[in-house]
This record gives structure tokens, C-alpha cells and sequence, in this order.
């Protein structure tokens, strides 16, 4: 870590302990995982002032609104944002997603229309990818997208979509070409969701919540000008991105996974669970695999360029995933028989949440099932089945 | 033998269509009771649920564990809420206790009243109440909390295990006394609603003889533990069905999802596993019924009832979890019963004994 | 359990409480799996015995010198072998596979000629199945036989042939049309192991030692009277009597392997391991699972007719193969550190041997993944791949 | 940083080149000694590895751990039988003491002796021996006895470790004296031998300061569980390597059997788990050598190096199991090699601590 870094860790520092204490002391702790709805509108009034503060958007380009800062320095803020308890980012889709893509296949148009929105927390967006018909297999897209004038008009229906409720803007898959089929003919849309041709519906939980939502297209529109790389191009769009979705953030989240590690073991030791044979030796395991992981993303991060690869964001998906669901079930395990019960009317503990939500771990962006096909096929090269 | 199957065959149809046709579980888990109580009078009143294990001398229908093990296997199956398997536990306990001329007054009039309307029972004192001990018994009645007493309260008539090892003791008491204090909670499950009871003095019944050092009270906690085990082996069939069912219908990649060999090899163990639980559970039964002191294998009812209910709930959790992820993002929603079947499944693993608990004394036998 | 199965029990009993501490004293306890060479001479002396005491083909029909005994009276045989410490089998291959084929699919000459030999406990069988190139996928079979005149002569390789080197007879799966493929075109033939076509070389395994074979067809000849079943059906023919192989003796088995677990506590007792969260831990796990599987067994044979489902004997395989497997590494782990070391030149503890040869037990006879294949289509009616 | 890289780079491929041009291993581990003599003396001479850690003032090349951990690497990954792995822990544990001015004089003349010539270092004293204590240290010389010391039958000098906790030594001990019997024992895994070793008052040089509290032998300990850990994570990249080849080429129902999804999913399983062991012996090995009291995540040395060693030894162990079901009957052949990294994972979680006995250890740390 060089000197320079240690600088800016300080600064990091500083300007959170210094706003996480004053105007926005009650944000600290909010969000996460399973409970994204909470305090929408303090979490973004703290998005635009970290936008304020230029800590969006760390490492785009200087040119564009960036800092252009390392890869290293990314991580520190994403530590020390975790190490302060800053608030569940709502602007994760727009900054890590559309952002990039942006950046990366957008022209100069849409690079001056919407980075700024993004870099200044006050654009929200939320993603349209998956239907109902297109979960894991993404490439079975059946949202159209027909070209009338200068317009685009969208009919369709997408999932999962979460804070679409709130969102300003969505970032669409759309099919431009109604004869083609899998990856061919989709395009990469830009829509906006105040229109009267999109609506947006919560999709109930397991946990009663509602964090994830249905997006409805009936006849919505946004300009051909909207249209992010070329007709037909949206699936190499939007695959040329999708490793960026974790890979710098992996290790402030890990500081999240250590919080809850150890609030486990707060409880296991306070209620007996850490003296049960079983118990004890599932939460030493937890805590082995936690720093597995930890090494496995320093590795990473050493090793890589600029951007983190396909091997290794499978792999730190497959990995997290399946290691935040354990420990949502040893959360309750621990807790014992006083997890059998909710306050009113389903008002989970964090541990029930933990346990239920992270049932969508494994599922969401890729699920375990699509990593390992990734991993068998592109990594180890054996071949279609 | 081979009669005893047909009509335990017959019952399981009647309750399964009962259930198929009447039950509304969605309406039911959400309202007053947590459960459908107009369904439970007609389940009494039209297939003898309540007084099926009672003897045909108090008007009941004389059956036993076995075919009241067949009813909660269907209800487990639909995970339909409902008190009929504790009231049928109850009902089984308290008719062993008249065919051994034990039940006392009290219990012979329960059972003449279970034979003839809808009584609900629930069983107190199964599931650790985390820093609280057992009940205490002494002259002037029953206290102490005891928590997670399912359907404890919207129940008629309690059930209620004092003390523990050879103290322990069963009791009836009735809910509507000054002495009992009951606050409904709601359950993580929400097919299961739960209680906690607060017992200050209050006026029981002990159908445990005096000096059976006990015995009565490990009989409730090892039919109570089988009938989990055999409703937990139930769900996870009826899980795992549905669940092989969507493969084959949903579509990915151009194809049914179930003719990918990961997913088809899931299945494969998870099919192991819930023909071992439902072996696991018909063992059991036949166990408790048989009477004898150990079985081949020199394990006693507690032992073989504590493997049961661990191997059951543990399979019906795994299956509802390996569902879960096998159904993708649909199964996560309330909308969908999965979840249901999975919430079972926690709740199981931590009534009557969690696991760790369990695993824990079995450990002790080696 | 009727009057009648309980009197057989002790005819059982008596029988071999007298044998096993009379003359072949000295035979109890021997072979087992990986030790299935230990005393061949003193274990075929014991087979014969076993023959001369009518206790082999307890279940075949009385016109072919069978006992015609009920499947539970085959059980309770093999419940109070086991008890009694009876020794590793030599016969199970003659009595289990190929005498039952040959009651099944063969001609009355040769019943006449092959039964009467299996029953006596004189005549030892191999199995000739697998190939190098057909393991897991035995249609794949490549030994040709091809006939001249009255006989068919063998050209191939056979592997895995377990008591090949002192095998009278191989049961084999042989092309008999060269143009064939897959199941077609396959025959089975009875082929006499002493003659100079063929040649057995023991396969040296993992422990150091040789159960296995491979066995060489060079100009191998066998008369066209002994092949069973019509040429070009040996497929059907060697797939009608493979659920066979298990069933009965599964609860037999499990008489071993609770003595095996026994052994295991015992050693955790005595060493410390009991004390220990983790190894305790396992070690309970196992005890349950052990349940599991008799529990298992026993509602197979109360519903079970005459026979075991395909279903019950893929998941019994898989259940024991998989749980004696973990019992292996559990000895193992439970001996510690002094498992390190084995005694000169190779010779390994009953632990060790179990930790390494119970490594076969997923793969032969059908392997895990076999079994789930087979579990999953035929069971589950999964689509295939 | 990036010039030590090349330079791994470069060392690693030359002790490849080298172990795949000359290694016979199975001569080797059917020869006298367990290992090829020749192909030590050679491994010295040409590739230095024996002075490899040694300053250069000693005639050394004057590397370090991380260039250490390397040359064990690649041993590892061919599970060739040699003791230049241990070698070069003494070796760097003693130009460490000679760093910080106290390796003693015989420390220092062993040290030249590893420049110069061919010298094959044991230590003893890393794994639990079944039913003893630690070794004895006091007036007369060491007492004790040691089990599963590898290769203590042929080494041309013993590190031994005395006493426990904060009183833990580190000896250098000359095994061809009278207060020393060596008893070679043929090991489970045949690549590495073992010996039992007896202190009767054996002479021996102390390397460890006067008052260090046991510090010198918590690192000998710690850099050996990181060097366990290091060499098996290479040996598990290895046998999956092979594996994967074999599924690509290996065909059942007329297809490579690599491209059946169980196999696959299990093997892109078995990449994220090698992916992870290879980080966290890395991870070790550069925290060995930044000699922090702690990581950020407050973990000391010993703490990483039982985790790396736990990590390593069960990922090796894992994955070769799943190998040889993966490759079907002939990987349970003595002819393929397949089983020498299946005994080599059950003996990396035996020795130095084994898993059990570490996550015990880890569990107190909560």
C-alpha cells in the first residue's frame, strides 16, 4: 500500500466520520440486505451527498467527472465506507451497472447527458433484464422494442427489478428484431420511468417485503437517441459490464459479512450456542471460509489490472453467495427455538431476515448454477453439454 | 396387517381430498386462529378426526398411532394449519393412559369430549424456553412460562409436561382460568401459530400415575417428535414432487430445465433422502406401537423417536432449500407455497428438541 | 416375524454356532471388503460347507435344489452370518448374479449342468462385464465373440474382475454382431476360465494389493450351448438379474457395517476423539445415517414382493456406498496422527484399508453418478440430457 | 515487488523443468531412503536449494520465504518424495535467527554447510505423537520421543522442538550421536517417509534465545503449517489439472464425459475451492514475511498459518477424493498417480496440527 493511498484512506475517513456523525448520524446501519426499502428518501439525500462529495464515480475517467482513482484506492473507499457503517448504497445499479456502460458504449451525447446525474447521486436507476421467462437463461428476452419514428415503443414485462419503484431511469433488453432469437437482435435501452407506459408493481417476498419489484411495458417509449451502442448490439452491451458489478466492491462488503459474522458469535455466546459442539464447529468453519474468501479477493485485487475477470467475479459470486446463505441458517441455528417466533404482524430480527433473504443470494445476478456452467466451460474449458 | 393398510390407505385419501377440497391455507394462516376453524369442526365432524384414537367405549373410533400417524402425515403434506396433529397426539396419549386404566376423571371426560365435538388440544413444554426451566408442580398448582406451544392460543384444552427427567409429568389444564396467561406470537412458520403460556398456580389435572418416574411424559415427547418426523417426511415429498414437476415443465436455454443432469442428480439425493425420512418415521411409529422396550438395534423409543425427528425435520429442510434454489427466483416469492414448506422446515428443526440438542444426547449414548 | 421365520432363525443360529467354532474356527472374520484374498483356500473349504448345510440358494425354487425360502428367511440368513462373523463370501458372484440369470433366462440343460455346482458351493463364477473403455457405460462393451462351428471365440479385455485367478467360470458380456452398437448385438456367455485363451493379470490397487483383475481373451473358446438367452439379447439378460445383486443381503450387510461403526467408537473412546466437537460430531452423524439405512432396508422388505425395485436398489447403493465411504475416512481421522504410519512393507491397518478401499464402493457395481442417472429418469421421470 | 515476481517465476519453472527431466517417483519412493539421494545432491548443486534462504555472507543465495514457498510449491504439485521442503524451512528459519543475530555457532556453521553442500534437515516435533508429551529439555540434553518426524530416518540433521506454549524450543540435534535412535516407519502416503525419533538425553544446540517466550517455535510451527499449506494447494491445482484433461478425453455413451453437467458443476466446485487454498497459502506466506503482529482483520501469524495449513490439507484432500471418483476405476489403480495426492491429503490434514485439533484451537479464539 503505497504512501499515496494511505492518504487517501485518511481522507476517506475523515469526511465520513465527519458526515456519518453529523446531518446524516441517523442513516448509519440502514439498508442492506433484505431491507433495501428502509429510509428511501434519507438514503437519497446521503447518495447525493456523497455525490457532492465526489465519491461517486471514484474510478471513472477524469474527463468524464471521475477521480480516476486506482483500483486500490476504490477498495479503500469501499472499506471504509463498510468500517463506518455507511448506509446501503441505492445507487449501486447506476454507478457500478449503467455507468460503465456508459462510459464504455455510449456516445459523447449520453455520456454528457447522464454521467452527470449518476456522479451527482441523483440519478436512480434500476435494471431490466430478467422476465419471467428469461431468469437464468437472460438471452431468452421476450420484451419488444419496436421502432416507431424517432421512438422506441416497449411492450414486455421484467422481474426483480429492484428499487424500479423509485427509480428515475431503467436500463432495458429489450428485442428490437421480433424475427431473432437468444442473443441476436436484443438492444440496450435507456427508458424513463415516469410515463404512463410503465408500471411498476412490488413482487411479495418470503420475507412479507417487498424489495423487488415487476416492471410493466405497455406501449412505454424513449427516444432511438436512447439506444446505448448499435441496434441489435445489447447483448455484447450488456455482458461487456457485468464483471464490474462486484469485483471492487467485494471487499467492503466482506467487512458487512464480518460484522454479521461476529454479531453471530455475540449471540452464540450469549445464548450458549458457542459451548454446542455443532454449533461451534459450523460457526469456526464459517469464520475459516470468511477469511478464504478475504485472500481469495486480495489475491484478486493483486493480480489484476484494471478490471477483475470473468473466472474471478464467478467465482467471488459462487463463493459470497453460498457463504452468506450458510450463515443466514446459522444465524437462526444459533439464535435456537426463540427464532421460531416474529413480531407482529412479520416483523423479522435481523437473523430471520438474514436466513430468508439470503435465499436470493444464490439466485440473483447469476445463480449458483449459471457461475459453476461459467466456471466448467469458460475457465476449465470442458465442453457443452 | 395387511387391513390395517387398507384402511389406513382409505384415510389418507379421505383427509387428503378433505383437504384438497376445503382448505383454503392462505385465508387460514392469516386469520384470527391461524387457522381454519370452521374446517377443523367439519374435519371432526365429518371424519372423526378428534376422536379417532379414542376407544370405541368413550365413542371414539378406536384406532391408533398408526392411522393418526396417517393424518398427520397429510396435514404435514399440505402443510395446512390446523391443531388436529397435537390434539391427535394428545388424543393417542390420553387413550393409552384409559387402556391402562390411568387417565383419571379428567382424562375420561376429555376423551368422551373428543369423541363428540371439536376439542383442540395443544401440548406445553416440548420446545426449551430459552432461559426459562420446566414447569414446576407442587400443592399449589402449575407455574412457570413455557414458550413456542403451538396453536396454544386458540386451544380448547392444554396439555401440560412439568419438571423433567423422572420428575417429569403430564397435566391437563384448562386455558380459561385465572392461573393461565396465554399471548399469541406470531411464528416465523405462519402455518403454525405459536403461544407463550404463563402458568401462575394454576389448576391441573395429572394424568401421569403417580411414581411412573416420568414415563407418561416421555411418551408424549417421543409420539410428539414422530409425528413431527412424519408430517416433516410428508412435506418433503410433497416438495420435492412439485418441485420435479416445474423442472419438467420449466423452460431455459431451450429446454426443460429437468433434463439438466446437475439439477436431475439434486433431485436424485434429494429423492435418497426423503425415502430414508419417510422409512425413518413409519419405523418409528411401528416402534411406538409395538411397545417393546428396545428394537433390534438396542435403541429404546426415546432414541428411535429423537433420530426420527432429527432425520425428518433436517430433510424436509434441506429438500424445501434445495427447492427453493431449483425454482429460482419464482420460489422466493409469498406467492408461491414454497416457502411455506421451507418455513416448516426451520420450524421443525427447532421444535421438540432443535437438532443440536438432539444430536447432542444421541451423542451421549456412544 | 411368524413362528415359522423365528424357528428358521435359530436353525440358522445352531448351525452356524456349531460350524463357525468347530472345524472353521479359523475362518471367522476373514475377507471383506479389501480383503477379499485373505484364506481363499480355507474360504472355498467353508463354501462347500456352506453347500453341503443347504444354505446356498436359500431362495431358489425347490425343483433346482433350492430351499425356496421366503425373502425373509433370506434375511434373517444373512442377519445371523453376519452375526455370527461368517466370512467374507467367495460365492456371492455364483449365487447372487449368475445362478439367478441362469434360473431366469437358461435352458433346462443348463440348469442341469451349472445350478447343482453353484449350490454345492464348488463352483466359484467371475463377473465378465466392464471393460476399460466400458465402465460406467457397460453397453459400450467391446470383447467380440465370434462363432465357429459349435463355439464362439473371445477376443477382448475385461477389467475389474474380482476372484478372477480363482474362478472356474466367467459370466460374460460379448459382441456377437460385429456391426452392432450400444445394447444391440450383445450376448452372454458362460465361458470356462481354465483353457489357453485366457490369460488373468491382478490389477494392483490403491492399497497396495489386488482383489481386482483384468482378464485377457485371446482365442478364448466356449461352447454356443453355453450362452444364455438368445444371441444378440445378453443385454436384457444381464439386466434382469442386476437388481438382484443387493436386496436381501443389504440388511446382512448392515449387521457389518454397525460392527465397523462400533469399532469406530471404540477407537474415538480409547483414543480421545469422542471428546472431540468435531469428530464426535461426525461420528453421530454416522450412527444416524446408519439408522437411516436399516430403517430404509426394512420398509424395502415390508413392501417389497419377491423382489427389490430398481429404485430401492439404486438408493441402496448409493446410501451404503456413500456412507461406508465417509466411515473410511472417518476411522482415519478418528485413529489421528498414528494413522500416518503402516507396517512394512505396505501393510495396512483395518482402518487404513477401509479409508482406502472403500473408495470403490462409489464406483463399482454402478457408480454414484450411475445411480443418480438411473434415480432421476426412471425414478423421477426427469428428461434426458 | 514485480522483480522478486520474475524472479519467482523464473525459479518456479526451473524447478519444474527440473523435477519433470529427473524425478523418478515412484524409484524414489520405492528406494532406501524414500526419496531420490541423487536427485537431491543434484537439486543442491544446480538449483541451490539448499542455500536458497541462506544469507549471502553465509554463501547463500540470500532469498526469502516467499522464494521458499515456491520451490515447496512445485515439490508439492509433483508430490515428489524429497526433503528439500522441510530443508528449506529450517533453512529459513535459521538465517532468520542469524538476521537477528542469534543463530549461535553451530547455527551459523550449519548454515554455511546448507551453501555448500548437500544436507538434508528434519524437524521433529510438529505433530502430535499419540500418548506422549513434548520433549524434555534440561540439564542433560533432550528427552522424549517423537513421532511422524518426515524423512527423521535419513535427515542429516534434526530441528527439534522441546517443551510447549511460551516454554517451546527450537534444538538443533546431530542424529548420529547415542542419545538418538531413529526408527524409519513406512507411511500411509507413500512419498513421504516418516520416523520415530528417541531422545535419551540427547546433546543438542539451542536456537532459540534465552527468554523468547517460544517465539522462534511458534514460527517454526507456523512457517511449516504455511509451507504444508503451500504445497498442498499446488498439488490440489495439479490433480484437478490432470482431471479435467481426463474428462475431456475420456468417453462413456459416446460422448467425453466432461461435458456431463454433474461433472462439470462439480469441477468448477473444486476450482473455487483450489482458487481460495492457493490465495490463503499465498495470503500466509507474504504475512509470514511482512512479520506484522496482526492483519487487518486482527489475525496473528499463528492464526493464519492455521487456517492456511487447515485450508490447504482439506482442499487437497477434498479434491483428490473427488478425482478419483471422477476418473472411475482406474484412478483406484496403484499404476496411476491419482492415489499418491489422495494419501498426500489425508496425511498434509494429519500432520503439524491436524484439522480437528486446529479448528479447536481456532474455535477458542471466538
Amino acid at each position: 500500500m503505497s504512501t499515496g493511498d494511505e492518504e487517501f484512506r485518511a481522507e476517506v475517513r475523515e469526511w465520513l466520520a465527519e458526515e456519518l456523525t453529523g446531518e446524516f448520524a441517523d442513516v448509519v446501519g440502514l439498508g442492506g440486505s433484505g431491507r433495501e426499502d428502509e429510509a428511501l428518501d434519507r438514503r437519497l439525500a446521503w447518495e447525493r451527498r456523497l455525490g457532492s462529495g465526489g465519491w461517486i464515480g471514484l474510478g471513472w475517467p477524469v474527463e468524464h467527472g471521475g477521480r480516476g482513482a486506482s483500483l486500490a484506492q476504490q477498495v479503500i473507499f469501499h472499506e471504509e465506507y463498510a468500517k463506518a457503517g455507511g448506509p446501503g448504497r441505492l445507487l449501486h445499479m447506476s454507478e457500478q451497472l449503467v455507468g460503465p456502460t456508459i462510459l464504455a458504449f455510449g456516445s459523447d451525447e449520453q455520456k454528457r447527458r447522464f454521467l452527470p446525474g449518476i456522479l451527482s447521486g441523483e440519478a436512480l436507476w434500476c435494471q431490466g433484464y430478467s422476465e419471467p421467462g428469461a431468469g437464468s437463461d437472460l438471452a431468452g428476452v421476450r420484451t419488444r422494442a419496436v421502432r416507431e419514428g424517432d421512438e422506441y415503443v416497449l411492450n414486455g414485462q421484467k422481474v426483480w427489478t429492484s428499487l424500479a419503484h423509485v427509480a428515475d431511469w431503467c436500463f432495458v433488453l429489450a428485442r428490437t428484431d421480433p424475427g431473432s432469437s437468444r442473443h441476436a437482435g436484443l438492444s440496450y435501452l435507456l427508458v424513463p420511468m415516469d410515463q404512463p407506459g410503465v408500471e411498476v408493481r412490488p413482487i411479495r417476498q418470503i420475507t412479507g417485503t417487498s424489495e423487488f419489484n415487476e416492471v410493466f411495458f405497455d406501449n412505454a417509449r424513449t427516444p432511438v437517441a436512447n439506444r446505448v451502442g448499435d441496434e441489435g448490439d445489447g447483448w455484447r452491451v450488456a455482458m461487456g459490464t457485468l464483471g464490474f458489478e462486484r469485483g471492487v466492491a467485494t471487499l467492503g462488503q466482506q467487512i458487512g459479512f464480518q460484522r454479521e459474522l461476529d454479531h453471530v458469535v455475540e449471540l452464540a455466546r450469549e445464548g450458549g450456542a458457542l459451548a454446542d459442539q455443532e454449533l461451534r464447529g459450523r460457526i469456526v468453519q464459517s469464520w475459516i471460509d470468511l477469511r478464504v474468501m478475504r485472500y481469495t479477493a486480495v489475491s484478486t485485487l493483486r493480480s489484476a489490472g484494471s478490471s477483475v475477470s470473468g473466472f474471478e467475479a464467478s467465482l467471488s459470486k459462487l463463493q459470497w453467495a453460498t457463504w452468506h446463505r450458510d450463515l443466514g441458517e446459522l444465524a437462526v441455528d444459533v439464535v435456537g427455538p426463540a427464532a421460531l417466533t416474529v413480531d407482529e404482524p412479520y416483523d423479522l430480527s435481523p437473523e430471520q431476515t438474514s436466513f430468508l433473504f439470503s435465499r436470493s443470494d444464490t439466485i440473483y445476478g447469476g445463480s449458483n448454477e449459471i457461475q459453476r456452467n461459467i466456471i466448467a466451460e469458460r475457465v476449465l474449458g470442458l465442453p457443452r453439454g | 396387517m395387511s387391513e390395517n393398510e387398507d384402511l389406513r390407505d382409505e384415510m389418507r385419501k379421505a383427509v387428503a381430498d378433505f383437504l384438497r377440497a376445503e382448505s383454503d391455507r392462505r385465508a387460514a394462516m392469516d386469520g384470527d386462529h391461524g387457522y381454519d376453524r370452521a374446517l377443523f369442526r367439519r374435519g371432526v365432524a365429518d371424519l372423526g378426526l378428534g376422536g379417532l384414537p379414542v376407544p370405541e367405549r368413550f365413542g371414539g373410533l378406536g384406532l391408533g398411532f398408526a392411522e393418526a400417524a396417517v393424518v398427520i402425515e397429510e396435514f404435514g403434506r399440505a402443510v395446512a394449519p390446523s391443531p388436529v396433529p397435537d390434539t391427535l397426539i394428545a388424543g393417542t396419549l390420553l387413550s393409552e393412559s384409559a387402556d391402562a386404566g390411568t387417565p383419571g376423571e379428567p382424562g375420561e371426560a376429555l376423551l368422551a369430549r373428543l369423541a363428540e365435538e371439536p376439542v383442540a388440544i395443544a401440548v406445553a413444554g416440548l420446545t426449551e424456553t430459552p432461559g426459562r426451566g420446566p414447569v414446576v408442580a407442587d400443592g399449589g398448582g402449575l407455574s412457570g412460562v413455557v414458550g413456542a406451544v403451538p396453536h396454544g392460543a386458540t386451544a380448547d384444552v392444554l396439555l401440560v409436561i412439568s419438571g423433567e427427567g423422572d420428575d417429569a409429568a403430564v397435566h391437563l389444564v384448562d386455558p380459561e382460568q385465572p392461573g393461565v396467561t396465554r399471548t399469541p406470537r406470531r411464528a416465523l412458520d405462519h402455518t403454525r401459530r405459536l403461544a407463550d403460556v404463563e402458568l401462575t398456580g394454576a389448576r391441573a389435572d395429572r394424568l401421569s400415575p403417580e411414581g411412573d418416574d416420568g414415563a407418561l411424559a416421555r411418551r408424549l415427547v417421543a409420539l410428539a417428535r414422530i409425528a413431527l418426523a412424519a408430517e416433516s417426511a410428508a412435506a418433503a415429498q410433497a416438495c420435492l414432487d412439485e418441485t420435479v414437476g416445474y423442472l419438467k415443465v420449466r423452460e431455459q436455454f431451450g429446454r426443460a430445465i429437468g433434463s439438466f443432469q446437475a439439477l436431475k442428480h439434486r433431485c436424485a439425493d434429494l429423492a435418497v433422502a426423503v425415502h430414508g425420512a419417510v422409512a425413518t418415521a413409519q419405523y418409528a411409529v411401528r416402534f411406538a406401537i409395538t411397545g417393546e422396550a428396545t428394537d433390534e438395534l438396542g435403541d429404546d423409543l426415546p432414541t428411535v423417536a429423537a433420530v426420527a425427528k432429527v432425520v425428518g425435520a433436517d430433510t424436509l429442510m434441506r429438500v424445501a432449500a434445495d427447492c427453493l434454489q431449483l425454482h429460482g427466483g419464482v420460489g422466493f416469492t409469498f406467492e408461491h407455497d414454497l416457502h411455506l414448506y421451507f418455513k416448516r422446515g426451520k420450524a421443525n428443526q427447532l421444535l421438540a428438541g432443535s437438532g443440536p440438542a438432539l444430536r447432542r444426547q444421541l451423542a451421549a449414548r456412544l
